[in-house]
């Protein structure tokens, strides 16, 4: 309905291969970008901010990084929390190290360790598919959790075990810690969100993308045209996997504040696996719906009965949480299994094509 | 039979088939116990249209399969553009310009036409991670390059309507066609079609007829071809081998290996 | 050179000085091999006839062992609330059936798999709802299975054999015989086998492939039910076991996913081979090595025999 | 006045062309959807590209006088072609690409053309085959390469090749160019055009330089169009209507001439482009409102009331707002609001969210098809014309569009209506003369130069609008001398979805009896719905139940028809469902899809007499051309049917008399 696209014709490959050819999808964006950058942090509350703001956008980030593994490569994976957790690790080392250092550049450096760790753990890979891949990940999983208990110079020694956000400024303003107000670290967060989001919607809509959808789609004729499966993987393994740890990072520095394994388990890997599908695989824009909704679930269904006045406690409603999860995973993979990403497209392109059906 | 040695020679049409493109040696290939090709040998020449036939289970596809090394053989010489190896493998085969297309469409479903033309120039792209990070500058510039070449193809398969429609969503018919252009996006020395007319109907036959004729006479490009209709061979084939129970039974012109007594038997399914 | 000897010299120094220490560490690993065994024979049970990767093998043991706990805890006698808990079991299969796979025919193996994580994630939910999410003990004495434990000499030394394990490997062993006498000799069994071969004979035979589906799965809850009881027997029920059932996946790796024995050799080799690793070389690694060595060993037996033990290599078609 | 005596000395589309080249250098002239996007010309490379086709012509010999016969879909080259022909003193004759090769051989050997511009393998085909029969023909240029390679060269040439050489022999030849161009009048020959007439063979309008640009001139000025427009050209070049719209008065104004990409892809091109200027055949618009119909069958029923209750609401207030009368602010408000959730969207949807001016023509339009157009604020009018007036002869200014009318006389334009109801015109854009056929043009055109359109019918009294009643020859008289007029009632019953063409017989008889054709699209779409099982058209066109439907049809049109006294005579008594739909490779249409009535007559004689015997069904035989050219035969029993008709009392009729 809101489509206009009459007159919008494109007179050179370059306008053709724009992310964004319809005009009115350019300006949602930058309606997005407005409220995301200027409305949210000037009106929204710090518990909006705080509680559902920054770790939707933290999961989202983590959600994006296994889309491009197991949406864009179609490798699936359940080790997520732990390449998550090798980011957080090791942004805490790296300012312990680097104290000085712009703790926004430590993040993303951070990534690049959880990248590595990726690649490696992606080696098997390229012998072995679907289940059998499961169990790799998922003994990066165990094994990294294992470190995360067993290796305390990881921690620092701390007693509690636990990795604690020392406070840490950059531009000036106080961006880690107890004392970072919300707004800004919400700030920082979103900006890192929005630059690695572009950088990955870049991967994918270029050569690198298309050899990842190759070998998602039929990686024998993938190889038969050309592509090598180890750097097409491995490729799609370090992406992904530095993309979750900056996730991690994030989750720790500028939300928890402090975390110990537990942060980084096997239900975290469940969890945004979970984002991913509801939100769809294969679609960036399925991994922010997939986020909003599988974190802002619970606090609904928190929220739901206090307007009505009943008294559910807290276990219960965790409880529900489980099965409601559970329930829609099959449900969407039952009706929809390209997830609210297709939904979303579905609507969109019944905008477009307003007010006929099809 | 002996195959007739490589010579050039000239087509009824008047193109001029030049050496040897390809020359299989004594292939042996085995699956377990089982001998899927004994002892194979056949040659492919520079610009020529050669077909690969015979009945179900004959090892035609996987003729196809141990030239561009996806099966490896046990035994035999592979010789391509002069050298000579006992195997190919798939990456190499593709560098060297061998593209292919597939019995059952093996296309990548959940991408677009255009996307899984692009992809048949994979190998023809080299900027690297950093630029397509950014897909700015190189990366873009490369990819549009390298879009009007999938363009040009698009434009020779008549497929301009369906450019940005998922191949899934497409008939049969078409999406051989896309599988097609997939594989000339490649601009191959040497192009294998795995039965290209397998499940069509006669006019969907004729089209691809036409294209591989057109791809043959205007880009030049050799074709090694397996088909079940007879017919539709005889009308493109320069050459022709027959092939039955891994065996080679015969080899030359289409006119010639029709009328030829093994053959004959071999299709009419006569004991041996 | 310390790092060395104490990698190669000394667990087998240590081996040799205290046989029977060994001996009990490989029968305690033998014991949770056997657990870990019957897990994967409930995946390879599910896999086998539907081609569905079954995560929620793990956490249909819990939920089989809260049954009967629970029943038996609101008053219903043991070996009638162990009758009830089989009967859960069926009705889980029916729903699952009924619910789940009825609506998901044809579609790709790796979306049946998310599917039985969605499952997993009810289940979770549902049993902490209705059984609370604190642990329990088993009713082991109720059932009438044997507690204590004998006192073993053998080579110079002692070994514990608690009487509950050796019950857990009786049966298993049972357990596994049974099932292969339902798979060989009974109409039903047959036509698993035959489901598990090719779909469309199986209907082509008249065989609907609704009640295959609703029957292995109950046959795969009993296994978990016995599972959960022996589990429960030796620790507690409580959720955790959801995440060390995940340990089945390694021993389905080496044992391959469509073998009862491999299911099995798979189950003892893992269990064994943690134990021994966790108590002669964790302590180089401080310990807790448990957690992971399953999967890195199924990680590098991937890498040499992608197809299990006892699985065909595949030949790719194209 | 300053573009006055600039145009005063402009006498040529060249001359045109190097005005526009320096005027509108960088704005775009030609966009054509080729290997995925529009690749654009600006004027000034467009005039470089016709520059080197002119200079390559000279270099193959063309020489002043000769005809250039261009064959096939629009695209900028072709349009190059034409006007790369005038520039060297030659005469491009654009033929219709879905010819038959007869066709072909006729109109290439009249005019004798020596070279033929052809764009792909399959027209250069067509003309190697009728070689024969057209000797004159010396050159093949061809645009297209695909297929070509091995065709023997001596005599065919790519397009590209053409220009190269010529760009080479710039030279040499440019004097000659410059000398050429430069000497074109307003009287040479600018373009002539075959006429796809009726009956008999086509006859070559000739149309000079001053037809075109004062036609062009005056359209352009009376709808404001400026260099700003942009037109999508995909009606067939031979057509006059092309040559006005995508040369004359793109030339003129200097706006874009946008081709689309192939016959599979024009409506998506449609709308990418969203051309602000528009021209399309009532056909056209029929059958975009049928789809638009059938669309939204399937819509939810909530979408549906939103739909049908905004689209009631733009019926009543739309055009009335587009022609700036007084509305109501509530009114207006509403509008605005449906504008939001249905007009703009559907505009949107249609391609024509830009359209400033449409315009329809050839046919008369549905009223409810018109007004549809208008009420969703698309200005879509109707003008009246014929090649042989270079277009226009009556067209409808904004603010006075109506659907019953065809407008006030074109500037320049003077009409006369003759005591027979012919209607007469007199104009700058009066073609120059059929090409070697005198007697045609005289029987045409008088010495005072009054053309005679064929039609007949009436200026309407205060408004000063032209109404047509028919075709002046096919008005005729029934048995007891009431008037029959079967366009008229055609047109009725061809405004139903359903019906896609109908033939009304009766002149000369007591009682008008029909042929329909049902349109598939909207038929099937129904039996679809309705669960109607059918393998062909055939059987669904037998079917008792479409008979049932269009029978109401049919009734519809009688009550309405004997609402008006003059034409009461013409309600039809009885028809039928003709087994194949009419087809212009059979002959029984024009090219541009007009009925040859006469053809129609002859082929199904039996038919005819089946309708007026009163039997209730006949068998019959008909001999088909397949696309292929093959011949078949296909039979059919079909079943006749009565219809009820308005008894309306013969005084009246004596009293008209």
């Amino acid at each position: 309905m809101i489509y206009r696209e009459a007159g919008q014709f494109k007179t050179s490959y370059r306008q053709d291969a724009a992310i964004f050819p319809i005009l009115q999808d350019r300006i949602a964006i930058w309606f997005y970008l407005f409220v995301a950058f200027i409305v949210i942090p000037t009106f929204g509350s710090d518990f909006f901010i705080n509680s559902m703001m920054i770790p939707f956008l933290i999961f989202a980030m983590a959600s994006i990084g296994l889309n491009v593994l197991t949406g864009y490569t179609g490798q699936i994976s359940l080790g997520t929390g732990a390449f998550m957790g090798v980011g957080a690790y090791a942004c805490y080392k790296l300012t312990t190290y680097f104290p000085e250092t712009n703790i926004i550049i430590l993040v993303l450096l951070s990534g690049f360790f959880a990248a590595g760790i990726g690649m490696i753990f992606g080696l098997p890979s390229l012998r072995i598919k679907g289940f059998y891949l499961v169990v790799t990940t998922l003994a990066a999983q165990f094994f990294l959790e294992w470190c995360f208990i067993r290796v305390p110079w990881l921690y620092n020694y701390n007693a509690s075990g636990a990795i604690e956000v020392p406070q840490r400024e950059a531009f000036g303003l106080i961006v880690t810690g107890p004392s970072a107000s919300p707004s800004v670290r919400y700030l920082v967060v979103l900006s890192i969100v929005v630059f690695l989001t572009w950088i990955v919607s870049n991967l994918i809509h270029g050569r690198i993308g298309r050899t990842w959808m190759m070998i998602r789609d039929m990686d024998i004729a993938a190889e038969l045209i050309g592509v090598r499966p180890l750097y097409a993987k491995l490729s799609a393994f370090a992406v992904s996997s530095y993309v979750a740890g900056v996730a991690g990072a994030m989750l720790v520095f500028f939300w928890l504040g402090a975390a110990e394994v537990e942060s980084f388990d096997v239900n975290h890997s469940f969890l945004i696996l979970f984002m991913v599908i509801i939100g769809g695989l294969g679609s960036l824009v399925g991994s922010f719906l997939g986020a909003a909704f599988i974190w802002m679930l619970p606090i609904i269904i928190r929220a739901v009965p206090k307007m009505t006045g009943l008294d559910i406690n807290a276990s219960t409603v965790e409880q529900l949480n489980f099965m409601i999860i559970g329930a829609l995973i099959i449900v969407f993979l039952i009706i929809e299994p390209h997830g609210l990403a297709r939904l979303w497209a579905i609507a969109k392109q019944k905008l477009r094509i307003w007010p006929f059906p099809h | 039979m002996n195959a007739a040695a490589p010579q050039p020679y000239t087509t009824e049409d008047g193109r001029e088939i030049g050496g040897v493109l390809m020359e299989m040696k004594n292939i042996t290939l085995k699956f377990g116990g089982v001998t899927a090709i004994k002892g194979i040998s056949f040659d492919i020449q520079e610009g020529e249209i050669r077909a690969i036939i015979g009945p179900n289970g004959a090892g035609k596809t996987s003729m196809l399969n141990v030239i561009n090394g996806f099966y490896h053989p046990q035994e035999g010489e592979i010789v391509f553009r002069g050298e000579t190896r006992s195997r190919m493998r798939p990456y190499e085969a593709a560098k060297q310009g061998i593209s292919r297309t597939f019995q059952n469409v093996a296309l990548f479903q959940g991408m677009t036409t255009l996307d899984n033309i692009m992809a048949g120039r994979t190998l023809k792209m080299h900027r690297n991670f950093l630029w397509q990070l950014l897909r700015y500058g190189p990366a873009l510039d490369e990819e549009i390059e390298h879009r009007r070449k999938v363009e040009e193809v698009i434009d020779f398969l008549e497929i301009e309507h369906i450019r940005r429609t998922p191949v899934g969503q497409l008939p049969y018919g078409l999406q051989k066609r896309v599988e097609l252009g997939r594989a000339l996006a490649a601009e191959p020395s040497l192009l294998l079609l795995d039965e290209p007319m397998a499940g069509m109907n006669v006019e969907e036959k004729e089209d691809m007829s036409r294209f591989i004729l057109d791809v043959n006479e205007q880009m030049g490009t050799t074709i090694a071809l397996i088909e079940h209709d007879m017919g539709v061979v005889m009308d493109l084939a320069d050459r022709v081998v027959v092939l039955d129970y891994g065996k080679k039974i015969a080899d030359g012109p289409p006119g010639e290996v029709q009328s030829n007594q093994d053959v004959i038997d071999a299709y009419l399914g006569v004991p041996h | 050179m310390d790092l060395l000897y104490n990698i190669f010299i000394d667990p087998f120094a240590q081996m040799a000085a205290t046989p029977d220490f060994l001996l009990q560490v490989l029968w305690e690993g033998f014991v949770t091999g056997t657990l870990y065994a019957l897990i994967a024979l409930g995946y390879v049970l599910i896999f086998k006839a539907s081609g569905v990767f079954n995560f929620a093998q793990g956490i249909m043991v819990v939920f089989a062992a809260l049954s009967l706990v629970g029943f038996y805890e609101a008053g219903v006698p043991a070996y009638l609330a162990l009758i009830m808990a089989l009967g859960v079991m069926g009705v889980m299969a029916i729903g699952v059936e009924r619910l789940v796979l009825r609506h998901m025919v044809n579609q790709p193996e790796i979306i049946l798999f998310m599917a039985t994580i969605g499952l997993s994630y009810f289940l979770i939910g549902a049993g902490e709802l209705i059984f609370g999410g604190e642990t329990k003990s088993m009713i082991t004495q109720e059932l009438g299975l044997p507690t204590g434990s004998t006192v073993v000499d053998v080579a110079g030394g002692i070994v514990i054999l608690q009487h509950i394990d050796v019950a857990a490997a009786v049966i298993a062993a049972i357990l596994v015989a049974a099932l292969a006498f339902f798979f060989s000799k009974t109409r039903i069994g047959r036509a698993l086998r035959a489901v598990a071969d090719d779909h469309q004979a199986a209907l082509s035979v008249g065989i609907s492939l609704n009640q295959i589906w609703a029957v292995v799965w109950f046959a795969a809850g009993i296994v978990a039910l016995a599972t959960g009881i022996m589990w429960g027997a030796r620790s507690d029920v409580s959720f955790a076991l959801q995440i060390v059932a995940l340990k089945a996946l390694p021993v389905l790796i080496l044992g391959g996913f469509t073998s009862i024995p491999g299911a099995i050799i798979g189950g003892l080799i893992i269990g064994v081979g943690e134990k021994i690793f966790e108590v002669y070389w964790g302590g180089l690694l401080g310990g807790g090595v448990e957690g992971w060595f399953a999967y890195v060993i199924a990680l590098i037996f991937l890498l040499f025999r992608p197809q299990g033990l006892f699985g065909e290599k595949i030949i790719e078609r194209i | 006045m300053n573009d006055k005596s600039a145009s005063r000395a402009i006498e040529s589309i060249p001359a045109l062309l190097a005005r526009n080249a320096v005027k509108f250098g960088d704005r775009p002239a030609y966009r054509e959807k080729e290997f995925g996007i529009w690749q654009s010309w600006t004027w000034s490379e467009a005039a470089d590209e016709i520059r080197a086709l002119a200079l390559g012509y000279l270099q193959l010999g063309v020489a002043e006088g000769d005809f250039i016969a261009i064959i096939g879909r629009n695209r900028p080259a072709l349009y190059w072609a034409m006007v790369a022909a005038q520039s060297v003193g030659a005469v491009p004759v654009p033929l219709y690409q879905d010819a038959v090769a007869e066709e072909m051989a006729y109109v290439l050997d009249h005019c004798g053309a020596r070279f033929v511009i052809a764009e792909d393998q399959e027209q250069v085909d067509k003309v190697l085959e009728v070689h024969d029969r057209a000797p004159a023909i010396e050159h093949i240029i061809y645009l297209e390469p695909r297929g070509l390679r091995k065709y023997d060269h001596t005599h065919l040439h790519p397009l590209k090749d053409l220009q190269e050489q010529g760009r080479a022999a710039s030279q040499q030849f440019a004097p000659e160019l410059e000398r050429r161009t430069g000497k074109i009048t307003f009287d040479d020959t600018c373009v002539m055009l075959y006429t796809s007439g009726t009956t008999g063979r086509p006859k070559g309008v000739v149309l000079s330089n001053r037809n075109i640009i004062e036609s062009s001139k005056s359209s352009v000025e009376f709808d404001n169009l400026t260099e700003k427009e942009d037109v999508l050209a995909y009606l067939p070049m031979a057509w006059v209507g092309d040559f006005i719209f995508s040369i004359g008065q793109a030339y003129w104004a200097g706006f874009c001439v946008n081709c689309p990409e192939s016959n599979d892809t024009m409506m998506n091109d449609l709308r990418e482009i969203g051309p602000t200027y528009y021209f399309a055949p009532p056909r056209v618009f029929e059958t975009q409102l049928t789809d638009v119909t059938i669309r939204m069958e399937d819509a939810s029923p909530l979408k549906k009331r939103l739909f049908n209750y905004y689209m009631d609401h733009a019926r009543k207030v739309g055009p009335a707002i587009l022609d700036g009368k007084p509305v109501g602010a509530w009114d207006r408000l509403k509008y605005w609001l449906g504008n939001i959730v249905v007009y703009g969207p559907l505009k949107n949807v249609l391609g024509f969210s830009r359209v400033r001016v449409g315009y329809t023509a050839g046919e008369a339009i549905g009223p409810e098809i018109f007004e549809f157009y208008r009420s969703l604020g698309i200005n879509l009018k109707q003008l009246y014309g014929q090649t042989e007036a270079t277009v226009f002869i009556t067209i409808q200014p904004d603010g006075e569009v109506r659907a019953d009318t065809v407008g006030v006389p074109a500037p320049g334009v003077e009409l006369r209506i003759d005591e027979s109801g012919e209607i007469y015109y007199r104009s700058p854009g009066v073609f120059v003369e059929y090409f070697k056929n005198p007697e045609s043009t005289a029987s045409t055109k008088d010495a005072e130069g009054w053309v005679a359109t064929g039609d007949a019918g009436f200026i309407e009294e205060g408004t000063g609008h032209l109404r047509i009643i028919d075709r002046a020859k096919d008005v005729g008289k029934m048995a007891d001398g009431r008037l029959f007029a079967p366009k008229y009632i055609e047109n009725k019953l061809k405004f139903y979805p359903n019906i896609l063409e109908a033939v009304v017989f009766g002149d000369g008889r007591d009682m008008c009896t029909a042929f329909i054709n049902i349109d598939l699209a909207a038929v099937g779409n129904w039996a679809e719905r309705n669960n109607i099982a059918y393998a062909s058209y055939q059987e669904l066109a037998g079917h008792p139940q479409v008979y049932s439907m269009i029978q109401e049809h049919v009734e519809e049109v009688n009550r309405s028809v004997a609402q008006d006294d003059m034409l009461s005579g013409c309600q039809v008594h009885r028809f039928l469902i003709l087994h194949k739909e009419l087809d212009a490779d059979d002959g029984e249409m024009t090219r541009t899809r007009k009925v040859r009535r006469k053809v129609v007559a002859e082929k199904f004689a039996d038919l005819i007499a089946a309708l007026y015997d009163g039997s209730t069904e006949i068998y019959t035989e008909t001999e088909v051309t397949y696309e292929d050219g093959r011949k078949g035969q296909i039979s059919a029993t079909l079943e006749i049917r009565d219809a009820k008709v308005v008894e309306t009392g013969p005084t009246k009729e004596v009293a008209a008399q």
